[in-house]
């Protein structure tokens, strides 16, 4: 066993960051990313089950749903979609800069897409407020007093079927955002990590796999945006 | 080890204009009745994007791995067995 | 970093194995060695096991009368709860795959750890935290909603403590995640040189099914859970009936991995008899490629058929024929199991080692439990005998016959080469064949009981079943005496058994080319494979060139 | 029904004995006979595609018969006959509520006539019940927010065992009941010793109390649909679906008047949800039902209104 890294190949034995039990670097690299692709489809059949609700409930409530979907403020969601779309964006040129070794951009990337992380939950924030001021929080306290305008024609929903909207808005946008606050907690740590150097062209697999995690979290909206906000704007 | 593709940052600018622009078309498009259309255009647009993300952002465009196409694509087989599976029940149920 | 790791590059291997490097609590508790966290997690699942069968008891003896005297009702209910769902998601989920699975599939596919390590430590250190938080919420008061907690019993009316239970069960999911993602790409990426798909142990092939469902249904379970737990806690109502939810939604979510959770159970221990039976018939395994796919395919024919626990549920009727349908498809691959490890006894040089006396218990008992389970396949029978002790008997022929079959035959297959040490064959045999007619006295009389209409979970119960009942708890007595054992007589071989070579079946496989135990990096140089799984015929014929590390 | 259960499940158990014994006399004499002997090699086999085949195929058709077989079998299960006696069931923790269409009502108990199908619609106040009777062998699980059903045929007079088989909180094993069979004329007896009003005349009354008549009304087009004869006839809706207007439906139409909105009219039906209990949900069920069954339909229901003809339509050989 103790020649166990002498069947590695020589210009891998120096790099610190290859583990006892690959062989090489490109094991260890194919590894780790088939494992995040693994995870990812975890987070897919994870939210699924959420998806499948929505599903549910919107072919057999259609009319209190779209309701409650036409009281969501699309300016907000509209600007949310554009803000993760924008941190995408600064992700892969943070990977993009890291393979070309520049360091220190790499760290103004990712702290730039922390900033986008923050801007997004704030902007969620200010539209859970403005739910829970509205009474649209469900519970004993939930009130909701609108119809279904259904092209004009003014449908009347039963209030209690009105709740299973905001639970599945809540229920999708609360898992979504404590998925963001993660991003954000690993994008930070990633960015530490870059200032002090633990990254370089030859080894960045960490920030690719965050990566891979952020465009997914954003792929979730993508589809969130459209569900919860767009399609019952006009049926 | 060193084969990895590099994509250039005009093509990740230009994809994430193109995500905008998507975005701010389907905005838009939400206002205007298009009937059961709505629905489907909105989820039309938002796949294409996904996609987009997918292809570019997560480099699956660049990959020569045949695992992580085969991963996503049995993610997204096993997501549509449950919603289908479990729709063939809740369409079913009023018949008869 | 594998920091913990690195010092034994330093010693030389004669000398120490992966039980002897550092024996410090935390060169345990800290370690990344697959084959530590093996053992760490077969003390922890044995521990759960018993804590579970302590549960059991409870339940023979107070049905041992018609009256409820033992107990009272709610302490029954949370009894059989708790029995459940520590059985189902602290034992049988984890018990092959992350004890032998953990120690074998590097051992088995010539590599020297899992691809990661330190998540297969966090996949342990998941799994205690689960437990110690079902611990304690046992402690606090328990649960009493039925392991499936099905809503909206447990959302609106139970007042136990549901959320921690539910929590619990979310982070063992996260550690059964992490150990499948783990196995998954170790399979993929870590294969010795000319170990091709096709010349892997069916164990492997087994534990890559197992994984792949754990990957793909965990996770539905998991949000499902967070989404009783949340309209407890916050009224986001998404099962509620009262705001026009449907309580059948909960059903579907929960059995889309709870239908295929029984193949996480079931699958691994399939792995195990393959691994058996042809080494104590002497022969390669009839049909490999038939029993290789046959793992996939039940995983993924698993995932269609999951409202068969639905049918008087109140699903549509086309629905139920659907699932029904598709439900006999996963007996044919089972079949196939079946038929090819029997057609491998065919002609074998065949030995009755305890191993191979567990392998014939779980082809017998399976055997039973699967075409059982064609009944409740069945749309017409299933309506009478579904939530009766009819499923009760079957699923403890598939799980409790099926599984723990498996497990202990594998224990005794392995223990070699996990502890070093070999085990007293005369007791061994003994519990066997305590176990297999233990087994049977508990719960054969069950069927019966279902058919004649005792339905399942009921404290007490009308005097004319109670006959059947009487018999089960002597069959459980007996049941337990036969598990008791071999826990005795393997702490009891760890210091008196006779020390075991590094292959003491003279069996195929690389787990068996290396020392017992072995090295913490499992082999001195990676091995190159030239041959196929099972090549007994070539063992025989050189029987002296097989162990390389004797 | 029970003996057409018994007989799919005698070969259920028939075609699995001899598989198991198939299986477990090949492993004993395999076992037996190939056991090691000394200078005995074992004879390496490859496998065989043709048995594996076989041996996938075969055991496929035989279990494609017990799917058809238990898929007809269920069919009959599920689908209650036109002339069936109804009785409303609403469970709750820990107790069945019966409901006969004539006004009686008992608790865990079930009178019924021989030879007359029964059929159950069935509601729960709380959680998850089952209505199961294992003499008939018959089980349908009871569900709050909706209606589920259940029918049978009962030949023999006795008392037989209702069970919940569904797990529903502390009395669960307490939540039983008895199935009591009559001769149709100590039934009748049994009938008219009851004192209160039937179910649909209940129904009458509640549909005037809660104001449903002022737009659902018999005479001239209200704003709401004309009720009569409605009833288990298809309902064009405004989104161009059809559904069938059965029990479900009506319920739904109470409780969520725009899930489903009959074409031609609009949404302007407030909900009933929280404003009537399961028991008046029934009594209102049940008078709409009633209303689909008298030429005229005008108001008022029929005290046997579901009482239909001793005689069955055809001799269905169903039980």
């Amino acid at each position: 066993m103790a020649d166990s890294q002498a069947t590695v190949v020589e210009t891998d034995v120096q790099n610190p960051e290859l583990r006892h039990h690959f062989a090489d670097m490109e094991q260890q690299k194919n590894a780790a990313s088939l494992g995040m692709w693994l995870f990812l489809v975890t987070e897919i059949m994870f939210f699924g089950g959420m998806f499948c609700a929505y599903l549910v409930y919107r072919t057999s409530h259609f009319a209190a749903l779209a309701a409650g979907s036409q009281t969501l403020d699309i300016k907000w969601g509209a600007i949310n979609t554009a803000v993760l779309i924008v941190s995408s964006v600064t992700v892969v040129l943070a990977i993009n800069a890291i393979q070309f070794g520049r360091q220190k951009l790499t760290v103004a990337y990712l702290v730039i897409t922390v900033l986008l992380g923050f801007v997004f939950l704030g902007i969620k924030s200010i539209e859970y407020t403005n739910k829970f001021e509205e009474h649209h929080v469900p519970g004993p306290g939930f009130h909701f007093t609108g119809t279904f305008d259904d092209n004009g024609k003014q449908i009347p929903v039963a209030e209690n079927e009105v709740q299973l909207f905001f639970s599945l808005y809540f229920a999708m946008t609360g898992m979504h955002a404590l998925h963001m606050i993660i991003g954000i907690g690993i994008m930070s740590t990633l960015a530490v990590m870059t200032w002090k150097g633990r990254f370089s062209q030859g080894y960045y697999t960490p920030i690719e796999n965050a990566g891979l995690y952020w465009h997914l979290v954003d792929i979730i909206w993508i589809y969130l945006f459209p569900l919860l906000y767009l399609i019952s704007r006009h049926t | 080890m060193a084969k990895e593709h590099v994509v250039s940052v005009g093509t990740y600018l230009l994809i994430g204009a193109t995500l905008l622009a998507l975005t701010i078309a389907t905005t838009l498009i939400a206002f205007v009745n298009l009937g059961p259309f709505n629905a489907a255009v909105a989820l039309t647009i938002a796949t294409f994007k996904a996609l987009l993300v997918i292809l570019f952002f997560m480099h699956v465009k660049y990959t020569h791995e045949k695992m992580t196409r085969a991963v996503i694509v049995s993610g997204f087989f096993f997501l549509a067995i449950l919603l289908a599976l479990s729709m063939s029940d809740y369409m079913t149920r009023a018949w008869r | 970093m594998a920091s913990a790791a690195i010092p034994a590059n330093s010693i030389p291997v004669a000398k120490t194995n992966y039980l002897t490097n550092g024996f410090s609590l935390k060169s345990w508790l800290l370690t990344t060695d697959h084959k530590r966290i093996a053992v760490l997690y077969l003390i922890s699942v044995t521990l759960f096991f018993f804590l579970g069968g302590f549960f059991a008891m409870l339940i023979r003896l107070e049905l041992l009368t018609p009256q409820g005297d033992l107990m009272q009702a709610d302490t029954y209910n949370k009894v059989f709860t708790m029995h459940g769902m520590i059985m189902v998601f602290f034992f049988l989920i984890p018990v092959v795959p992350a004890t032998l699975g953990n120690f074998l599939v590097p051992l088995m596919i010539g590599a020297k750890d899992l691809a990661f390590p330190r998540i297969n430590l966090l996949s342990w250190y998941l799994y205690v935290i689960a437990g110690g938080l079902f611990l304690h919420c046992m402690l606090v008061g328990g649960v009493d909603t039925g392991w499936t907690f099905y809503t909206p019993f447990s959302t609106a009316a139970s007042n136990t403590h549901v959320i921690e239970a539910g929590l619990a069960v979310f982070i063992a999911g996260f550690s059964s995640i992490f150990t499948g993602l783990n196995f998954i790409v170790t399979v993929h990426r870590m294969r010795a040189p000319g170990l091709t798909w096709d010349r892997l142990p069916l164990f492997i092939w087994a534990n890559y099914a197992t994984s792949l469902i754990m990957i793909l249904g965990t996770p539905v379970v998991a949000i499902t859970i967070v989404l009783v737990a949340v309209e407890r806690l916050f009224h986001l109502g998404i099962f509620d009936p009262r705001l026009g939810g449907d309580p059948l939604l909960f059903q579907h979510l929960f059995w889309f991995y709870s239908h295929p959770a029984v193949y996480i159970m079931i699958l691994p221990s399939m792995g195990v008899i393959s691994e058996l039976i042809t080494c104590f018939s002497r022969k390669r395994i009839f049909g490999y490629k038939f029993i290789a796919l046959s793992s996939v395919a039940i995983a993924v024919l698993g995932f269609l058929v999951w409202a068969h626990h639905m049918f008087v549920a109140g699903i549509s009727l086309y629905a139920a024929m659907i699932f029904s349908f598709l439900t006999f498809f996963i007996g044919v691959p089972s079949a196939i199991k079946v038929f090819n490890w029997t057609a491998t006894l065919y002609r074998g040089a065949i030995s009755y080692t305890t191993p191979m006396l567990y392998a014939f218990g779980f082809i017998g008992l399976f055997t039973i439990g699967g075409l059982t389970g064609l009944f409740l396949a069945t749309l017409g029978i299933d309506v009478h005998v579904t939530d009766t002790y009819f499923v009760v008997a079957h699923f403890h022929y598939v799980m409790v016959g099926g599984v723990l079959m498996g497990f202990l035959g594998g224990m005794h297959f392995w223990w070699p080469k996990i502890s070093g040490r070999l085990y007293p064959e005369g007791w061994a045999r003994l519990s066997a064949l305590l176990v297999f007619v233990g087994f049977n006295l508990t719960f054969f009389p069950q069927f019966i009981l279902g058919y004649i209409g005792m339905p399942r979970r009921y404290w007490q119960y009308p005097g004319e079943f109670q006959v059947l009942n009487v018999l089960s708890t002597a069959g459980a007595s007996v049941l337990a005496v036969g598990y008791l054992l071999p826990m005795i007589y393997f702490l009891w071989s760890l210091r008196y058994g006779p020390i075991a070579s590094a292959n003491p079946w003279n069996a195929a496989g690389l787990e068996w080319q290396t020392t017992s135990p072995p090295p913490t990096f499992n082999f001195d140089e990676t091995p190159v494979v030239t041959w196929e799984a099972y090549n007994y015929e070539e063992i025989d014929a050189h029987p002296q060139e097989v162990p390389v590390g004797r | 029904m029970a003996w057409q259960v018994d007989a799919l499940y005698i070969y259920l158990v028939l075609v699995a004995a001899v598989m198991t014994l198939l299986i477990f006399t090949a492993v004993a004499i395999f076992a037996v006979k190939y056991r090691v002997r000394p200078g005995q090699k074992a004879h390496q086999i490859e496998g065989s595609i043709v048995l594996e085949i076989g041996w996938s195929i075969i055991p496929f058709g035989v279990m494609l018969t017990f799917f058809v077989w238990g898929a007809v079998l269920f069919f009959k299960e599920r689908t209650p006959p036109a002339s069936a006696t109804e009785v409303y069931v609403v469970a709750k923790q820990w107790m069945w509520k019966i409901e006969h269409m004539e006004g009686q009502r008992e608790i865990n108990e079930l009178h019924v006539p021989t030879g007359q199908n029964i059929k159950l619609i069935m509601t729960s106040q709380d959680v998850i019940h089952s209505f199961y009777v294992p003499a008939f062998r018959l089980k349908q699980d009871v569900l709050p927010g909706r209606y589920t059903t259940l029918w049978f045929k009962a030949t023999q007079p006795g008392t037989y065992h209702l069970f919940c088989a569904e797990y529903c909180g502390t009395s669960h094993s307490g939540m039983i009941g008895n199935i009591v069979v009559m001769e149709p004329q100590q039934y009748a007896q049994w009938l008219s010793g009851g004192p209160s009003a039937p179910l649909p005349e209940a129904g009458k009354e509640l549909f005037s109390s809660l104001g449903c008549a002022t737009c659902h009304r018999f005479d001239v087009q209200g704003r709401g649909p004309n009720l009569t004869n409605v009833f288990n006839k298809p309902v064009l809706l405004e989104d161009g679906r059809t559904v069938i207007a059965d029990e479900n439906y009506v319920r739904e139409s109470i409780l969520s008047p725009t899930a489903k909105i009959v074409s031609g009219f609009k949404p302007v039906m407030p909900t009933f949800q929280g404003l009537v209990t399961d028991e008046q949900l029934n009594a209102l069920v049940a008078y709409v039902k009633s209303l689909a069954q008298q030429p005229s339909g005008a108001a008022g229901a029929q005290n046997q209104s579901t009482a239909s003809p001793t005689g069955q339509p055809k001799n269905m050989q169903v039980q």
